[in-house]
């Protein structure tokens, strides 16, 4: 055996690393910035897959705003109750569920209802097809139904079926708002997820111009303004409004709406399985359909 | 041979030539993370010229004046890099953490993912031991040819990984079978990269 | 401060300490091995290309005709390592450049000046294009060869496949082990 | 005993299927991608990391409670950095054909990501059989697509697939499409077989 050989070799590597070790630790000491170590914790119990749904360029700064009070512990949409639980825990503060809304498309027309004006081949991306000729619908208010917000969902809550309608999954849905941000029409709105009585039509022009260009589109009749016993819906820029701090979701207008713009959105019933059988392809689509509407 | 042109050579061939990303298949780990965004490109090739340069002399005074003397360099080599490497990223980053916040925010973040980036190492490693990257290079570099060597290297990282971020972005729009969608297409452009790149091969003779 | 450094380095130096105890035991116990490897492999290259050459011993390696060969080369991708002589000739063991980095060659000239063989102690070509250089067909064609040749690709010598760098690099070699010996035969 | 056994399988499984380290954790490529060019270097490459993972992840979980926080990154890229060497060393000793082949690749081993990645993320927080399990499992996960990647690459690139020097399969009237074997050739295969199995978890999701 070489014993000079492992001496050196001792010097070699021991040499660094006395110097290194103690270089980190004088840093550690000299350039100590105070963190608070929940940060750390935090970071740890959050999905930690940068998603940016929160609102937060990723993690990291979201964890750091948890501590500092700036969020609050279900900061984490991804990561839905369990994680907020395991926040609150490391916080030490009570879970206090926030209720989150829930995303909702201000828009009924699928290819059946709404008129074309224009066939559209280009890619496939809401904002492009916007900026072409102000887009293929006939209505330059309605959904252009090329999955935009679908893309962007981080849970896949958001379905278009064959006729070109969407449709929110609500129990998927989180509320994190990012299908808002992308739709260049800004048909997106997050609701309260109690509401069920809603107004799914954007279209602000005149009756006369609406009718021609939709079949379900809002034609400010002004109906559901004098059905509502709460005075809770109102009429401007040609479309209802309703105001769901007033609205008790008696249903009174939807009854009189002649275009059926005013649904009544329920969860649908949860189906339970029967162990070892496989729905077929066709039943699970129609489950998946989970929102349905009862005009 | 004249001596700027041979910095020129050794630069360009470690820029282009032998690019580190596309020809030598080094660094690809977080490659493919991080070029989805061109802001995230751009501070993560800033982070690797920085920590490459500084991580390359350091090597190289420690091959030169600790592991080549004392005739254990070839056992050691990986361990003493690459504790240096690690070492001195933690540094910096407590530093610019402490000192410049801003800056922290804009490069800070991609430091420890530096830590593994194969190329800091590999880049180190060439400048001492000539042909560990089978560069083409057959003589030992002197330190400010091991430099310009480095900066090539990290300038070469930076440049592909900038130019596929922006193509990234774009085909964001790009009507791409279901399944290729994400990072699969993103290997496919890599591929036509890397065939471009291909044919720098021979260029003035590296 | 002290402390923090003591606690700091102390674990990161043993570790250090005892990973190079253990490194430097096992570069002990491989490096006779390892070096054996790479002389046997050279010397049977080495005989590869000197084929009247029939035991390594008869191989004498001369570093007064490397120091001479290395002044009197003029091509910057080719580099000579070593030089051996025999009775029967005189192997050139230097490395070209190629595609994929350097080759490693042995090449054999007996004392005619002809080539009596090419060999590849390593390189690190493409597999299925370069890396046919290990087949004897394309290196035979070197055999008999001597500094009137001109050594053509495509006229002479018959290139491999999808890969002219590499050809390029084994004739590149070829000519510089011709050129060195014609420079240095005299003395 | 067996609640023993039940974890290790978990741990095992985890990295063999669900978190893939290459396919589902994107660490790793760039080893894989540049020696996959043969199923032999796989197979060699698949050992060598095996042999790193197993042995670093065990040696941290054992003095994972000695390790100070501050330095725990240099800690373990030593550790790893001298099970490289060792890999490297007795390679280089007794399958020098093999060790000229992977090059470079085997130093290159420390800075692979998931060997880091499985040291911070998984070894230093538990036990060492666990972590043993985990190296196994992650080790094994990555030498699968290594393999996989070797059989497609070598046998469209070459036309046929030589193993240990016997030849096992050879197609005749095929003119192999050199690309499989070279850099694009890598990506193009990696990002085909990504967006395979995009589509086959695609299709069981329904």
């Amino acid at each position: 055996m070489d014993w000079m050989l492992l001496g050196k070799a001792a010097i070699a590597l021991g040499g660094p690393s006395v110097l290194f070790g103690a270089l980190l630790a004088i840093a550690s000491v000299r350039f100590k910035v105070e963190t608070d170590p929940r940060v750390d914790e935090v970071f740890e119990a959050l999905l930690g897959g940068n998603c940016g749904a929160c609102g937060y360029p990723g993690c990291q700064p979201a964890a750091e705003a948890v501590v500092k009070g700036k969020a609050p512990v279900d900061v984490c949409v991804a990561g839905g109750r369990p994680v907020a639980e395991a926040v609150a825990k490391i916080m030490g503060v009570p879970l206090q569920v926030r209720e989150r809304g829930v995303a909702l498309v201000h828009c009924k027309g699928g290819f059946n209802e709404s008129l074309p004006k224009a066939i559209y081949e280009g890619i496939s991306s809401c904002a492009a097809a916007d900026k072409i000729a102000g887009g293929w619908k006939a209505c330059s208010y309605g959904c252009l139904g090329l999955g935009t917000c679908k893309a962007a969902c981080p849970v896949n809550a958001i379905i278009i079926d064959e006729d070109g309608r969407r449709w929110v999954r609500r129990e998927k849905c989180t509320g994190c708002g990012l299908c808002v941000e992308v739709c260049p029409r800004g048909l997106i709105e997050i609701v309260p997820r109690d509401q069920e009585v809603l107004v799914v039509c954007n279209n602000r022009d005149k009756a006369s111009i609406a009718r021609e260009v939709c079949s379900v589109c809002c034609i400010a009749c002004r109906k559901c303004e004098k059905a509502c016993p709460n005075g809770a819906i109102s009429i401007h820029d040609n479309r209802a409004w309703i105001d769901y701090e007033k609205c008790d979701q008696c249903g009174k207008c939807i009854e009189v709406c002649p275009n059926n713009v005013i649904v009544r959105v329920v969860p649908a019933p949860v189906r339970r399985r029967k162990k070892g059988k496989v729905p077929s392809a066709t039943i699970r689509k129609v489950e998946r359909l989970i929102d349905r509407e009862i005009p | 041979m004249n001596e700027a042109y041979r910095y020129f050579l050794i630069f360009l061939g470690a820029l282009l030539v032998y690019n580190i990303l596309l020809i030598r298949f080094i660094a690809l780990c977080a490659f493919f993370g991080i070029s989805s965004q061109v802001e995230t490109s751009i501070g993560m090739a800033m982070s690797v010229l920085f920590v490459m340069t500084m991580a390359t002399a350091v090597s190289w005074i420690a091959w030169n004046y600790i592991l080549h003397p004392l005739g254990v360099g070839e056992f050691l080599y990986i361990p003493v890099f690459i504790l240096i490497i690690a070492a001195l990223v933690q540094f910096v980053e407590m530093v610019i953490r402490k000192i410049s916040p801003p800056l922290y925010r804009g490069m800070g973040i991609y430091l420890p993912l530096i830590t593994t980036n194969c190329a800091v190492l590999a880049a180190a490693t060439e400048s001492v031991k000539p042909g560990f990257l089978k560069m083409n290079i057959a003589y030992h570099f002197s330190l400010p040819e091991a430099l310009i060597y480095t900066i090539g290297v990290a300038l070469g990282y930076g440049l592909v990984i900038i130019m596929f971020s922006c193509i990234r972005e774009r085909i964001k729009t790009a009507p791409i079978p279901h399944s290729f969608k994400g990072i699969p297409i993103a290997f496919i452009i890599a591929a036509l990269l890397s065939l471009a790149f291909m044919g720098f091969a021979n260029l003035l003779g590296i | 401060m002290i402390e923090k450094i003591r606690k700091l380095v102390v674990p990161l130096t043993i570790v250090c300490i005892v990973a190079a105890l253990g490194l430097g035991f096992t570069y002990g116990v491989t490096r006779e091995r390892i070096s054996k490897q790479e002389k046997e492999k050279e010397a049977e290259a080495c005989m590869e290309a000197l084929p009247q050459v029939k035991t390594p011993r008869e191989l004498k390696e001369s570093k007064d005709l490397l120091n001479k060969a290395k002044k009197v080369i003029s091509d910057s991708k080719v580099e000579i390592e070593k030089v051996f002589t025999s009775k029967k000739g005189i192997v050139f063991v230097l490395r070209s450049r190629g595609y994929g980095g350097m080759i490693s060659l042995a090449i054999g000239i007996s004392l005619i000046g002809e080539i009596t063989g090419v060999s590849v102690i390593s390189h690190n070509e493409t597999p299925g294009l370069g890396a046919n250089l290990e087949n004897p067909k394309f290196r035979k064609q070197f055999i008999g060869k001597d500094k009137r040749s001109k050594l053509q690709l495509g006229k002479d010598i018959q290139a491999l496949t999808g890969a002219t760098f590499t050809s390029n690099g084994v004739v590149r070699g070829v000519k510089a082990a011709l050129k060195i010996f014609d420079l240095i035969k005299g003395k | 005993m067996r609640a023993k056994i039940s974890i290790f399988w978990v741990e095992f499984k985890k990295g063999f299927i669900e978190q893939n380290p290459l396919f589902k954790l994107l660490v790793g490529l760039c080893s894989a991608l540049a020696v996959s060019t043969k199923v032999e270097n796989g197979i060699f490459m698949g050992i060598a990391v095996i042999f790193v993972l197993v042995f670093s992840n065990a040696i941290i979980a054992l003095i994972r409670e000695k390790i100070p926080y501050d330095v725990r990154i240099p800690i373990f890229i030593v550790v790893i950095a001298s099970f490289v060497t060792i890999v490297d060393l007795t390679l280089k000793a007794y399958f020098q054909p093999v060790y000229e082949r992977l090059g470079v690749w085997i130093p290159l081993i420390v800075v692979n990501c998931i060997i880091l990645a499985r040291a911070e993320g998984f070894a230093y927080k538990n036990p060492v059989l666990g972590s043993i399990a985990d190296g196994f499992g992650m080790g094994l996960g990555y030498t699968v697509v290594l393999l996989v990647m070797g059989v497609i690459r070598e046998l469209l690139g070459t036309g046929k697939i030589v193993l240990f020097e016997k030849t096992i399969i050879s197609l005749s009237h095929f003119n192999p499409p050199l690309i499989f074997i070279m850099f694009p050739g890598a990506f193009i295969t990696f990002g085909c077989l990504m967006a395979l199995l995009n589509r086959y978890e695609a299709r069981k999701k329904g």
